[in-house]
């Protein structure tokens, strides 16, 4: 059996090109494999698209750059099915290396459904701190964003006339890579009862599903493959689904050598070796 | 002529919010719990505490670090004071670094918060008062590396790989950072413990550590490592709220079933 | 010694909790004034830590300890950022801004995206069915990785709804359970900051 | 232009450290290391320092801030040893608040509205049987976190079954997490692609 040996020993090096491969074959010849979209996405789909035209939705970009993968693609889906029902969207960041992503993802959105700054949406930007500003919009907006990100006085954008705290806002929405989310439920939705709708990283999805069963939150999605099922639901073919063919792929590989590395160390063990031993300090 | 559309909500004027009457309701009983154990301790010397696998290699890792004359590196988490998982990093820490004095072998902590670091070091330097050895105490072992995640990790990756420490030790709240630590340590063959309560990166660990605490025995172990009867008391009323909680689940199912929600409507949050 | 710091940490924790019970809009202006004072520790703080971090690599630079050429690097890139963001602002188009797209940025994302090597290398040696709870996990994790990707349902067009159930019941079970666990842990330790009983945070047990 | 391929430059820096350590990664590291803590520091500077210490300090002489900055320059008192012990206040006003914070915050969204939900009524039919799981892995798991008691009898027999609980629930959380790192090496090879080498369509 030392074929079995030799493959359990092998160079993590030959698994790393293995993935490489994974992900750049389908990039350079996609196989546009269908998206399936799942209840919790659709149900935030359905939260939002359930507003009435001109409603109030507050939107908080809480990402940096190093996990924009998985949700740069949702915001752009999620404020441009907002600006197709026609809903006014306050968009805002609080983390600091988010104000570039937030403003790159509402301007996108606005450029391909053509919505109007001050008119349709509106960018707050950042501010720092993420319990001070959650409790700061529930008592007074203003106190925290007394001007866009723009310098232009709220009181001066034509769309911001009245809203001052989440109860002027329909409904607000999360998308973040951080424990941000747990302050929104927390605080928004908890002592201020703001419908809460959330887009997280895969990592954090399944972290949220006790508040989706208790309606803290309405609707969860989660990852690039929650952002490639928006995008299927608004009829988009943004980043989330051009990289969905690499996703099936690499984890049908990662599936793979789950199997391969199990069944090898089966048999090493069943022909009465150690198999274990070969592999390195990793199977203690 | 656009201020005139503003409207100012109505200022609240309440002192109490009727809504929040089961919170405060929770909190006095709980709080209740944790007196109520403190004075039993007070009195009797022994209380249970099932133990905790992790914790006990915790002393066998700073041995391991001590014959082969190499250091111990602790990974107090990535988070702020915030964080009940950063309260028993420091804890943890506290014994472990009396544990690292008496042995005399050396630890390094590098840190993601600026806070936690300054916590931590007077923690350390504590500690090895503690043990009468004040001197030993090596200024900078407790360091700022960076509070931008990625950052501290390709730090910290580095670190393993030339310094080649003995024994790593990761205590405290994960995230993303736990798989390539926990790699990066295994390649560099170091005995690895961890204990996490985020859960979502247990399943690293558990894969890539010779021990791993699973969620909240990282608390129960900062209070089982001391063996202190105040610590013990507090995990003790911790079991009585859950006791409670789950009676009050099952009763207001069966009340439920029999027509009465008062109790279930109670427990909702408004 | 320490027992003015004690009474500061419970003033201020029982003013907060306290002022959670208080709708009134006087009381969440200051609630909100005590958080806001955080921040201003907190960025007090960083300037310690980026003080340590300027010692440790300096002490090294030195020695002339071992790539004590590489600590070089750490300290003028600190420095430069540090001037520049603080002389023309970090915001978006601000020279700090373009550095951090082009170097923190694809760093950060880069040294994040090793995780998918690393893990597909763990998958070969490190994720053994050992034991019967090991199985499990795996078993639930190799369902998980395929029926909630475009191929699941061209495998079996149950897997989706399989993976939808995992979540919605057993995890939902666990996660719940934990939540609570992780939740009275938090209040009980918050309990024993305020009370004075954890004293740990002050360098003392 | 020159910035994507500074980005492109440094993302193989990182990758290089697949092979093994090496000098590349390791300039990557501390370019990392020092221009991440210069960046927050700046941050910091603008967002926080600047809007709520000098600003109000000297165009609304609000003599309030004054207690944070107080608070603030203690904290950096510990650069001496001697400091320690003033920056002890410090710290304690910090703990104290997020304490203060954490008492209700966790008792309502993580304890009552989780015991609430838990106590809501089954639905009928097939429905009921995940509602009845849902209820047993509650409790089970519970159970394996209870410290206070052995693992023994029904209690023991409880805790045996709440970890398979916690280990289907570790699973599908390991799957998706797979699922985000591998999500983050598509946006990392799109950008080589794409971005710089212009092989993708855009």
């Amino acid at each position: 059996m030392t074929w079995v040996r030799r493959l359990l020993a092998i160079d993590r090096r030959i698994i790393f090109l293995l993935v490489a491969a994974g992900v750049i074959l389908p990039l350079l010849h996609p196989l546009n494999l269908p998206v399936t979209v799942t209840p919790r996405v659709k149900a935030a789909y359905e939260a939002i698209d359930a507003l009435p035209a001109g409603s109030k939705v507050l939107i908080s970009m809480d990402f940096e750059p190093d996990i924009m993968a998985e949700l740069m693609p949702m915001s752009v889906a999620v404020i441009r099915h907002c600006f197709r029902k026609h809903l006014q969207v306050i968009a805002m960041t609080l983390y600091p290396a988010g104000t570039g992503l937030g403003e790159r993802a509402i301007l996108q959105a606005a450029k391909a459904e053509g919505a109007v700054k001050n008119k349709d949406y509106t960018w707050l930007g950042y501010k720092s701190g993420f319990q001070v500003v959650m409790i700061g919009i529930g008592e007074n907006l203003r106190g925290i964003y007394p001007v866009d990100f723009y310098g232009t006085p709220l009181d001066n954008i034509p769309m911001m006339r009245g809203v001052n705290s989440y109860r002027q806002m329909a409904m607000v929405v999360n998308l973040s890579g951080s424990s941000a989310t747990d302050y929104w439920i927390q605080f928004a939705q908890g002592r201020y009862h703001a419908p809460l709708v959330v887009g997280c990283t895969a990592v954090m999805a399944t972290d949220y599903y006790p508040y989706l069963s208790s309606r803290q939150i309405l609707g969860l999605i989660g990852g690039m493959k929650g952002a490639a099922e928006y995008e299927a639901l608004i009829g988009t073919i943004g980043d989330a689904r051009r990289g969905m063919d690499a996703q099936s792929l690499v984890h049908l590989i990662v599936v793979a050598l789950v199997i391969v590395g199990n069944g090898a160390l089966f048999l090493s063990k069943r022909a009465g070796d150690s198999g274990g031993a070969a592999t390195g300090s990793m199977t203690r | 002529m656009l201020r005139s559309g503003f409207v100012t909500p109505a200022l609240d004027t309440r002192w109490f919010d009727p809504a929040r009457w089961n919170i405060l309701i929770g909190v006095i009983l709980f709080t209740s719990f944790l007196v109520i154990n403190l004075l039993r301790a007070r009195g009797r010397k022994e209380l249970y505490v099932r133990p905790i696998a992790g914790s006990k290699a915790l002393d066998e890792a700073i041995g391991r670090a001590t014959e082969m004359g190499r250091s111990v590196l602790y990974v107090p988490g990535l988070s702020d004071m915030s964080e009940v998982g950063t309260f028993a990093a420091i804890t943890i820490l506290y014994r472990l670094a009396q544990r690292v004095a008496e042995m005399g072998c050396d630890i390094d902590v590098p840190c993601y918060d600026p806070v936690v670091m300054t916590v931590l070091d007077g923690a350390v330097r504590e500690a090895y008062s503690k043990v009468g050895k004040p001197d030993a105490f090596r200024p900078g072992c407790v360091h700022y590396v960076s509070a931008q995640q990625m950052a501290y990790v390709a730090a910290v990756n580095g670190f393993m790989l030339r310094e080649r420490p003995a024994a790593n030790i990761y205590m405290g709240s994960f995230y993303a950072e736990s798989l390539l630590l926990a790699e990066t340590g295994a390649m560099t063959g170091a005995i690895q413990i961890a204990g996490t309560d985020k859960v979502t990166q247990l399943p690293f660990f558990v894969c890539a550590c010779d021990y791993t605490l699973l969620g909240e025995e990282l608390y129960a172990a900062s209070a089982y490592l001391g063996r202190e009867p105040v610590q013990l008391a507090t995990i003790i009323a911790q079991d009585w709220a859950k006791a409670l909680a789950a009676a009050a689940v099952v009763a207001a199912l069966a009340l439920a079933a029999l027509g009465h929600t008062a109790l279930m409507q109670w427990l909702g949050v408004a | 010694m320490r027992r003015g710091p004690l009474l500061v940490t419970f003033l201020s924790g029982v003013a907060v909790a306290a002022l959670y019970f208080i709708p009134h809009h006087k009381a969440q202006a200051l609630n909100s004034k005590l958080l806001e004072w955080t921040l201003v520790v907190y960025a007090f703080a960083l300037i310690l830590g980026s003080l340590s971090l300027w010692g440790s690599h300096m002490k090294k630079v030195q020695n002339r300890a071992e790539g004590w050429g590489f600590s070089l690097v750490t300290l003028s890139s600190l420095v430069v950022i540090t001037v520049l963001g603080i002389w023309k602002g970090v915001g978006e188009g601000t020279p700090v801004g373009i550095i951090y797209d082009n170097i923190n940025s694809p760093l950060a994302s880069t040294m994040f995206s090793l995780l998918a090597f690393v893990i597909a290398s763990a998958a070969f040696r490190a994720f053994r069915a050992r034991s019967v709870e090991a199985t499990l996990l795996l078993i639930t994790a190799i369902v998980m990785m395929v029926g909630r990707v475009s191929i699941g349902p061209l495998i079996s067009p149950h897997l989706p709804g399989i993976t939808e159930w995992l979540l919605d019941v057993p995890n939902l079970a666990a996660k719940r359970a934990i939540a609570l666990g992780v939740g009275l842990g938090a209040v009980s330790t918050a309990l024993k900051i305020i009370l004075g009983i954890e004293q740990s945070y002050l360098g003392r047990s | 232009m020159i910035g994507t391929w500074i980005a492109a430059i440094l993302t193989l820096c990182v990758f290089s450290f697949l092979y093994k350590d090496n000098p590349f990664y390791r300039f990557a590291e501390h370019l990392f290391v020092g221009a991440s803590a210069g960046y927050l520091l700046a941050v910091q500077w603008e967002s926080v320092l600047i809007p709520n210490v000098w600003t109000p300090l000297t165009k609304g002489h609000d003599l309030v801030v004054l207690i944070p900055l107080a608070l603030g320059l203690m904290m950096l008192a510990r650069i001496w040893e001697k400091g320690a012990g003033i920056a002890r206040w410090s710290i304690a006003f910090y703990v104290g608040i997020y304490s203060g914070v954490a008492i209700p915050g966790y008792m309502q969204a993580q304890i009552f509205a989780q015991l609430a939900d838990a106590a809501k009524p089954w639905p009928a039919g097939w429905a009921a049987v995940s509602s009845a799981l849902v209820f047993i892995g509650f409790l089970t798991v519970l159970a394996y976190f209870f410290f206070s008691l052995p693992h023994r009898g029904v209690h023991g027999a409880g805790a045996r079954v709440g970890i398979y609980f916690l280990m289907v629930a570790f699973g599908a959380s390991f799957g998706y997490t797979v699922m985000a790192r591998v999500s983050l090496l598509i946006s990392r090879v799109q950008f080589l692609l794409r971005d710089w080498l212009h092989v993708l369509p855009g």
